[in-house]
């Protein structure tokens, strides 16, 4: 086991990762902007070093200013939680040119994962269910409203390398998407700096719906079950939960066997999450893999008593899965809710501020990651997450129960959260009896 | 001297963390020649009336305060209108080319904006490091293959 | 030495409570070279100008505030120099001794300190309530039936 | 099932039957003292009424003051906690006449079992080993003596009305018996208003454990496995946990069934503690019954899964058990921290102040059960309790390394709290081996 890495990122991961070296006796070294110089969490550091302003780009996404970090705290591997530099498979890469682990997949790994198309062609050669559509991108107009009307509309236009709703259009007939093709090609050439798109059948009211994988570099791979996200907001998660609440028991055995199958077709080695939609006869197609820890880990990790965090860094260095897929029980229902410092009044915009009172719920099968503290600061320059808030009971019901409980008893003042929202959701006859989509909380909350 | 004030840092925080707290808007020790004055601004009130000259703030990089943090000693009366070089990046100091060679500065250096003080390593890479600024160098703060962050203070500089 | 700051910062602590609980702006204390000053915020100001009569204050027993709520009404202007009848017990607030009776006291009313002013019911035992001051009735705060919790305000009485 | 009940309590036991009230549907009515106005968790009470000054015998400790507060917010029952009048049978009397129902054991219960003498001679009743001593309390010098020597030196005496070790000695031979009689009498007398004393063979180096006890109206009785007090200073538990970390798997069985009898024979209804030592052989021997709630029942909760306080409710209410003993399963390992605001250098006495700074720890594991928050003040009135740090693992190890690492994370400046005490036993190599006795805290901290 590596005695001493650095974490390459911020907040609740940050501190969660702290969490996970130190039982395992592992030293973590923590960096931080200027804009993060105060945080509480940093004590928890056993090392915490300045690596640049607050702006990402010269600090958190800055390749240099991590390695420079990594090579004057002397650590042997790097985790790269989610977001930042996680799935860059440059910094993967460079890491490994200068001999430091990178706790995660290959760059290898993350390249392939990482081009929708590819990652489709894997699916299909793993005989997974893909969503019918181009078998690779699309050349020009002609050829898309060829397949289009092949395999029917609705389709929906995605950029290869996208992500976050960037470049997605949903058309309905070839006027529509003959229209549709130049602004999504455009909009996925500036945010990606590649304009490639596909086509897809548009899944109308799907669920998502997503299992946790993990992969050893012997060749184990084991899956942790599925999680249902499928309460988002323009593409952001907002509670998710386990087991999928519609999912009969072996379809989810279907969908749990499927994600293994794409994995071990890419070789893959460390924490994966492969995604699916879910249409409404629960047919379930592959969608993408993400190559890093997700923000919802711990929905995993209440439902499976396993620690995902220490998976991922006993695979980096080097150890073998020690439990079989029959070691991994399922128990009970676990949801989480995403607590951010975001005004549902003004559209969700993020709402900064110092945290002048801050009381977290507790009890029985209550947890709350979170990095802040009451007297900190929810900084504008990052993402607006507060606090991760898990529940664990024995049904949904009880778990429903217990998360109202608990949502009422969390005293975040005086920002603006999302609390209020996940209160309403949580109340909701359609969400108690699992009669959603992706798109439910939009038609709720707009 | 180095413990000396990370006596006095720690002391300051913690006088800080009282002033928040509590909400208090100024505070001031004052024990012979040591005095410590702060203030937070104050929620309301259209001035405040300083009647003594005050000195520049000490910025502590590692752990910025929010509120400015004035902590007058005789030694740091002596930084008021110096200039400071820090480090622009995470990385490895150096004070000399190569370890034959002589430190590009001393106490007493005269340097200019162009002029190189230092090297700070990383990833390999040997970057020269300029003043930034016209003076004599007055303190070094860094030996030779000390680590340093961003934002860190690497020398002092008396201006012109 | 250090002990010695120690013992000042717990000083300035003590003196912030002090500050707080009997709501001190300013504190400054100085003993030959030594000199402590304190500072909070002014309350808003010192006068709320309300211009349209303002009935009783709402008490809100379960969500106790930490601070000094200060709003001055009219009404509230004629309470200097006032004495609070407040209930001893938890219990069930009556005005008379029984619904035919007149009140034991009403607003005009007289007491000495042995006047009994109500009953609180407790645990079916009619508690008489004296008045334990003397002076006229300004003000009754609370109906009969209603249930008042202990150190509630009962009555108003201005002094002889 | 309740539809408004009070809680005749303060602190975090109050916070936690609003809890558990909350999730069933209950309406919570919390008393307060004015010493108590500002604590922050009376907000979580539907209504919260003062009920006298600080001294607890004018509030906490007023059984009319609570039952007219009770009869004012019109609630159908009151839980006691634990301490002030929890095991007090005049209250549970009172209520009774009152047409509130008490949430506990009836009156006749408590009696009973409040009785150390009436409670070993059913505890014989009832084939459960107790400690050889006298029959029933001491008539005089001669007795004492005759007694101890036929059950052999050492002997302890104790007060049959008492609790805390008051009016207790150990003694080694005659002489000292003969002397230390007087003493204990009075000592007895002055705390309990009954000088009645009994004779017990002094156990050496036990170990304390004790089972967790349900029953209900029906008279269904389960348990919830044993907890392990070893951990004490001067009769205070300081650390608990469960399993009991030396008890063979048969033992165990033996020392839960004998718990049932106890509880059975007395007829006995809602939670119970049966309290046992433990000697170095592993032979049991019945000390008492708790008849309330205890402050470690969390330890019971994480490794059952079973919310206790809900039972405590639900068997009030008259709804009986709708579990059978074998649905009742013992998984992994707890261990409890109590962490108290007391000076470990000033003999642990207690130390109120302000909270100026209150982080909690976090993570997979962790639960805090805390009435306390940053800005708030520990009342120099009432009990030093700040928190219970509750961790639960798969093993014992993974146990003790997530307390410390939860111990080092948790923050509470600038009052001085037990986790140093906590964290130096945790610490310890026969902490870890188990290798302790009742007296291990005192002769390492003193």
């Amino acid at each position: 086991m590596f005695s001493r890495i650095l974490i390459a990122n911020r907040g609740e991961i940050a501190l969660r990762i702290i969490r996970a070296c130190h039982e395992l006796g592992i030293e973590a070294v923590a960096v931080y902007s200027q804009a993060d110089a105060d945080a509480e969490y940093l004590r928890l550091a056993d090392e915490a070093i300045c690596i640049g302003p607050a702006r990402p780009a010269e600090s958190y996404l800055s390749i240099p200013r991590i390695i420079s970090a990594a090579e004057i705290a002397d650590v042997e591997a790097i985790h790269p939680g989610y977001g930042f530099l996680a799935e860059n498979a440059h910094f993967a890469e460079v890491c490994a040119e200068c001999g430091i682990a990178f706790i995660g997949p290959t760059p290898e790994s993350m390249q392939l994962l990482g081009d929708k198309i590819a990652a489709r062609e894997l699916a299909e050669r793993a005989r997974v269910f893909i969503i019918p559509g181009s078998e690779g991108a699309i050349e020009d107009e002609a050829e898309a409203i060829k397949i289009a009307n092949k395999i029917g509309y609705p389709v929906i236009i995605k950029a290869a390398a996208g992500g976050g709703g960037r470049g997605m259009r949903v058309v309905h007939n070839d006027i529509t998407l003959r229209a549709a093709i130049g602004g999504a090609r455009a909009e996925a050439e500036a945010a990606f700096k590649n304009g490639a798109l596909y086509l897809e059948k548009f899944i109308s009211e799907p669920r998502h719906v997503e299992v946790q994988v993990i992969a050893d570099k012997a060749g184990n791979v084991l899956h942790f079950y599925e999680r249902d996200c499928t309460i988002q907001r323009r593409h952001q998660k907002l509670i998710e939960e386990s087991p999928c609440p519609v999912l009969e028991e072996k379809r989810r055995e279907e969908l749990c066997k499927a994600a293994l199958r794409v994995v071990k077709e890419a070789n893959y080695v460390n924490a994966a999450t492969v995604e699916f939609l879910l249409d409404k006869e629960n047919r379930f197609y592959f969608m993408e893999v993400n190559t890093r820890i997700q923000v919802e880990h711990p929905v995993t990790e209440m439902v499976t008593g396993q620690d995902l965090i220490k998976w991922q860094l006993k695979i980096a260095s080097g150890q073998t899965i020690d439990l079989r897929q029959k070691d991994i029980k399922h128990t009970g229902v676990a949801i989480e809710c995403r607590i951010n410092a975001e005004d549902p009044a003004k559209d969700f915009s993020p709402c900064p501020g110092r945290i002048t009172k801050f009381i977290l719920p507790g009890g029985i099968g209550v947890r709350v990651d979170t990095h802040q503290c009451q007297g900190c600061t929810v900084s504008p320059y990052y993402d607006s997450m507060i606090a991760k808030l898990i529940v664990h009971k024995k049904t949904r019901d009880q778990a429903i129960n217990t998360m109202k409980r608990a949502l009422a008893e969390f005293r975040i003042e005086p920002i603006k959260t999302t609390i209020p929202a996940c209160m309403e959701i949580l109340s909701h006859s359609d969400y108690a009896s699992s009669r959603i989509d992706t798109g439910f909380v939009e038609r709720l909350l707009g | 001297m180095s413990e000396n004030k990370e006596t006095k840092l720690q002391r300051v925080k913690e006088l800080v963390e009282l002033m928040k707290a509590n909400d208090l808007v100024e505070l001031e020790i004052a024990d012979g020649d040591s005095k410590i004055l702060l203030k937070r601004p104050q929620p309301v009130g259209p001035t405040i009336t300083q009647l003594s000259p005050v000195p520049a703030p000490v910025i502590t990089p590692a752990v910025p305060v929010e509120q400015t943090v004035q902590a007058q000693t005789p030694a740091e009366q002596q930084d008021v209108g110096l200039a400071e070089i820090k480090s622009p990046i995470v990385g490895t100091f150096y004070s000399a080319s190569s370890p034959d060679s002589q430190p590009y500065v001393d106490i007493g250096t005269r340097v200019s904006p162009d002029t190189v003080v230092c090297i700070v390593e990383a990833m390999k890479v040997m970057n020269e490091i300029k003043a930034e600024t016209s003076g004599t160098i007055v303190e070094v703060l860094c030996e030779t293959g000390e680590a340093v962050e961003y934002g860190q203070l690497l020398f002092k500089v008396k201006p012109d």
